[in-house]
């Protein structure tokens, strides 16, 4: 299958019915999950109605996570098969993992305000993904730095895997440390806590989310392939004057 | 309708969404408007090649 | 073997030979340390309380100083040339030269950290604890530093981008590390802070020079 | 045969240097590689030693000769510290290439930096430089030579020095594949014209 969109040309004309469609569906699940959350799903007893604001934090947490896996695949695989596509894809995905992580951060001190009372927790979950945001801006800030494309790409991917064997390890660290300073936090993002009723709402806007990063990808990649193929093209014709 | 509009933290709730409809809507505003800007480009290219 | 060695000895004699000695990153630990009085005041128990921890934002600070120009020379030089011709494999060469600077900045700084613990108000008692936390703290920072320091060495003026690549890798040990420390301070058992700081050490001693080896010998294209 | 290129293609930043290049070098052979300014000399030979991804075809080593113990390159930067001593910089040389220790003061003596071995590199002038670079090829025999414009910087003696290594290392069976501007060394078995 990888083989399979080796070639940009194939992947073009995959993608171009692929990531309207990915759209769409992805407006549709917004459509559904939005309301349903924001409206017609039960207040949390405790909480109230500020529990509403976990069906925007925890997907956003959840994608954080799958989107630096997804990078991590497609750097190991542009690493080892030397796939051109590969390394496209992981870094037309970046800049959406790194806004999945800042909403994330966001919604989750919008969240801690009103059960808090302050902005910012140094709660175990928000932490890590602070330290996964600083890993995202590192992969972009890599990018940035180096001008030629193809070694800033494979040096990225080296430093997307080194990322990605260290998240756990940062994970785990922080949990350890949070206990240190104090209880477990309130700000349990699912699990045992989480009321059938509000599962529903919660798995909708988790696939909303799935769809517009699909979406957002491969709009993203196709706008790489074409921008490689005419700078390549103005290179030789600027050679050939 | 189980909501209480009631409850004061809703403008928190409002916010959360709204920071993401319009994180999403940005996000989405510049990468397609990347991608018609290479694709139109990249047309241009083979048309007058 | 003995290209390991030559490479350590030649990092060590350039580490602490008068161009780059260990001056410039001790001085500015301690320096970092000191801007914690001025700052927060000298009153004893708030310093006491903190003063061990912030060593460990300077001791890492100063690490990220001294990983700038760890491969830059050497890929503008043609050193990095030479390691790949060498026939011991490049993870150890790139250890190599993350020892060299451990042993030629990295223990001065965690030697320092002791009369600055003290300085900081800490117990006296506790500043041979602190000062071996450190020294196992900054070989974590060294050597999980690695990979940050070869991925930006093709960048010129590359501190603040290193400095950005290396941070994640630097969240574990500054946790346990100045955990430790804390718990030295205040008289506390830091046994358990500090096995896992020795935990995160051995995690970039494995995943650092690997790291780096790659992303040295994409460089080298 | 020591080292072959089979149809070899080398690109770089997206551009095609040469294409289809075939070369055959047996040893005691000495080949020059002529050609203008950024037509890929200095790529050919980062290329043999294995630095550079071929853009197509491929190089191939007798057995036993790979690039981490059989191959020497003189490149552009020589790898100096300014704050290590130029005797320090053999020593270096010969514990990391694999050579013998003992042969740092002979190889010093040879390129005739012997009287500043206790220096720091940072007081040679570009041509002692080149030449302390040169002391490598002595410190840590190697069968290959890749040399990239060796006598740059070089004065009329630090030529003649090194006509006189290429020589013998090629009498010794050694090979050497030099990118050179002008006449150097004896006379070549292959001539590469790049661009």
């Amino acid at each position: 299958m990888i083989q399979a969109f080796a070639n940009p040309a194939r992947f073009l004309s995959f993608s171009a019915w692929a990531w309207p469609f990915a759209g769409v569906a992805a407006l549709i699940l917004f459509a559904i999950g939005a309301p349903w959350a924001l409206v017609f799903s039960p207040g949390d007893y405790q909480q109230g109605e500020s529990v509403r604001i976990m069906y925007v934090h925890v997907p956003a947490a959840w994608w954080a996570l799958g989107i630096y896996a997804f990078m991590g695949g497609a750097s190991f695989v542009s690493l080892i098969w030397r796939h051109a596509l590969a390394d496209v894809a992981a870094r037309a995905a970046a800049p959406i993992g790194a806004f999945y992580a800042g909403l994330c951060l966001v919604t989750g001190s919008l969240w801690g305000a009103p059960t808090w009372g302050t902005w910012w927790v140094w709660d175990a979950r928000l932490t890590s993904m602070l330290i996964l945001f600083l890993t995202y801006l590192g992969y972009l800030a890599l990018h940035a730095a180096i001008d030629d494309e193809e070694r800033a790409g494979r040096l990225a991917a080296v430093l997307c895997l080194a990322g990605l064997i260290n998240l756990p390890i940062v994970h785990y660290s922080v949990e350890w440390w949070s206990t240190l300073h104090q209880g477990a936090s309130l700000l349990r993002d699912g699990g045992a806590a989480i009321h059938p009723s509000m599962l529903g709402p919660l798995l909708t806007m988790a696939g909303a989310y799935a769809a517009a990063f699909a979406a957002l990808l491969l709009a993203n990649m196709r706008a790489d392939v074409f921008r490689r193929r005419v700078e390549a093209a103005r290179l030789r014709r600027a050679r050939a004057s | 309708m189980s909501a209480d509009f009631t409850d004061p933290v809703w403008m928190y709730v409002g916010g959360a969404y709204l920071l993401a409809a319009l994180g999403f809507g940005a996000l989405g505003v510049v990468i397609i408007g990347r991608l018609t800007r290479w694709a139109r480009a990249a047309r241009m290219d083979t048309e007058s090649s | 073997m003995s290209a390991i060695l030559a490479l350590f000895r030649r990092d060590l004699a350039l580490a602490w030979s008068a161009g780059s000695g260990a001056a410039a990153p001790v001085g500015f630990f301690l320096g970092a340390a000191m801007l914690l009085p001025l700052s927060v005041g000298a009153e004893r128990t708030l310093l006491g309380a903190i003063g061990a921890p912030i060593l460990w934002i300077a001791a890492a600070l100063a690490s990220l100083m001294v990983l700038e120009r760890l491969f830059q020379a050497d890929l503008e030089e043609g050193g990095l040339d030479q390691m790949l011709l060498s026939p011991a494999p490049l993870e150890a060469l790139a250890a190599a030269k993350a020892a060299a600077l451990w042993v030629g900045v990295g223990l001065p700084i965690a030697a320092a950290a002791a009369p600055a613990a003290i300085a900081l108000q800490a117990p006296p008692a506790a500043a041979g604890a602190i000062a071996l936390g450190l020294a196992i703290g900054e070989a974590a920072f060294l050597f999980a530093g690695l990979v940050g320091a070869a991925a930006a060495a093709s960048v010129k003026r590359a501190g603040v981008l290193i400095a950005l690549l290396v941070l994640p890798f630097f969240a574990p040990p500054i946790l346990f590390g100045a955990a430790a420390a804390a718990a030295a301070a205040e008289g506390a058992p830091f046994g358990p802070a500090f096995l896992l700081l020795c935990g995160t050490t051995l995690f970039a001693l494995a995943l650092g020079p690997i790291a780096a080896a790659a992303a040295l010998r994409l460089q080298a294209t | 045969m020591i080292l072959a290129l089979h149809d070899l293609a080398l690109a770089r930043g997206g551009r095609v240097l040469f294409e289809n290049l075939n070369l055959r070098v047996a040893a005691g052979e000495f080949g020059v590689i002529r050609g203008r300014n950024g037509a890929g000399k200095t790529s050919l030979l980062r290329a043999i030693a294995g630095w550079l991804r071929p853009h197509a075809g491929r190089i191939a080593f007798a057995d036993g000769v790979d690039a981490s113990s059989s191959l020497h390159v003189i490149g552009h930067g020589d790898g100096l510290k300014g704050g290590l001593g130029v005797g320090a910089h053999v020593a270096y040389w010969a514990g990391l290439l694999g050579g013998e220790r003992a042969s740092v003061a002979r190889a010093l003596d040879q390129v005739g930096l012997a009287a500043l071995a206790d220096l720091p590199a940072r007081i040679l002038s570009r041509g002692q430089a080149r030449r302390l670079a040169l002391a490598r090829l002595i410190v840590a025999p190697r069968p290959i030579w890749l040399l990239d414009e060796p006598a740059a910087g070089l004065d009329g003696d630090g030529k003649a020095l090194l006509d006189a290594m290429i020589g013998a290392h090629c009498a010794a069976g050694g090979v050497a594949l030099a990118a050179l501007h002008e006449a150097l060394g004896p006379n070549p078995d292959h001539v590469v014209q790049l661009g």
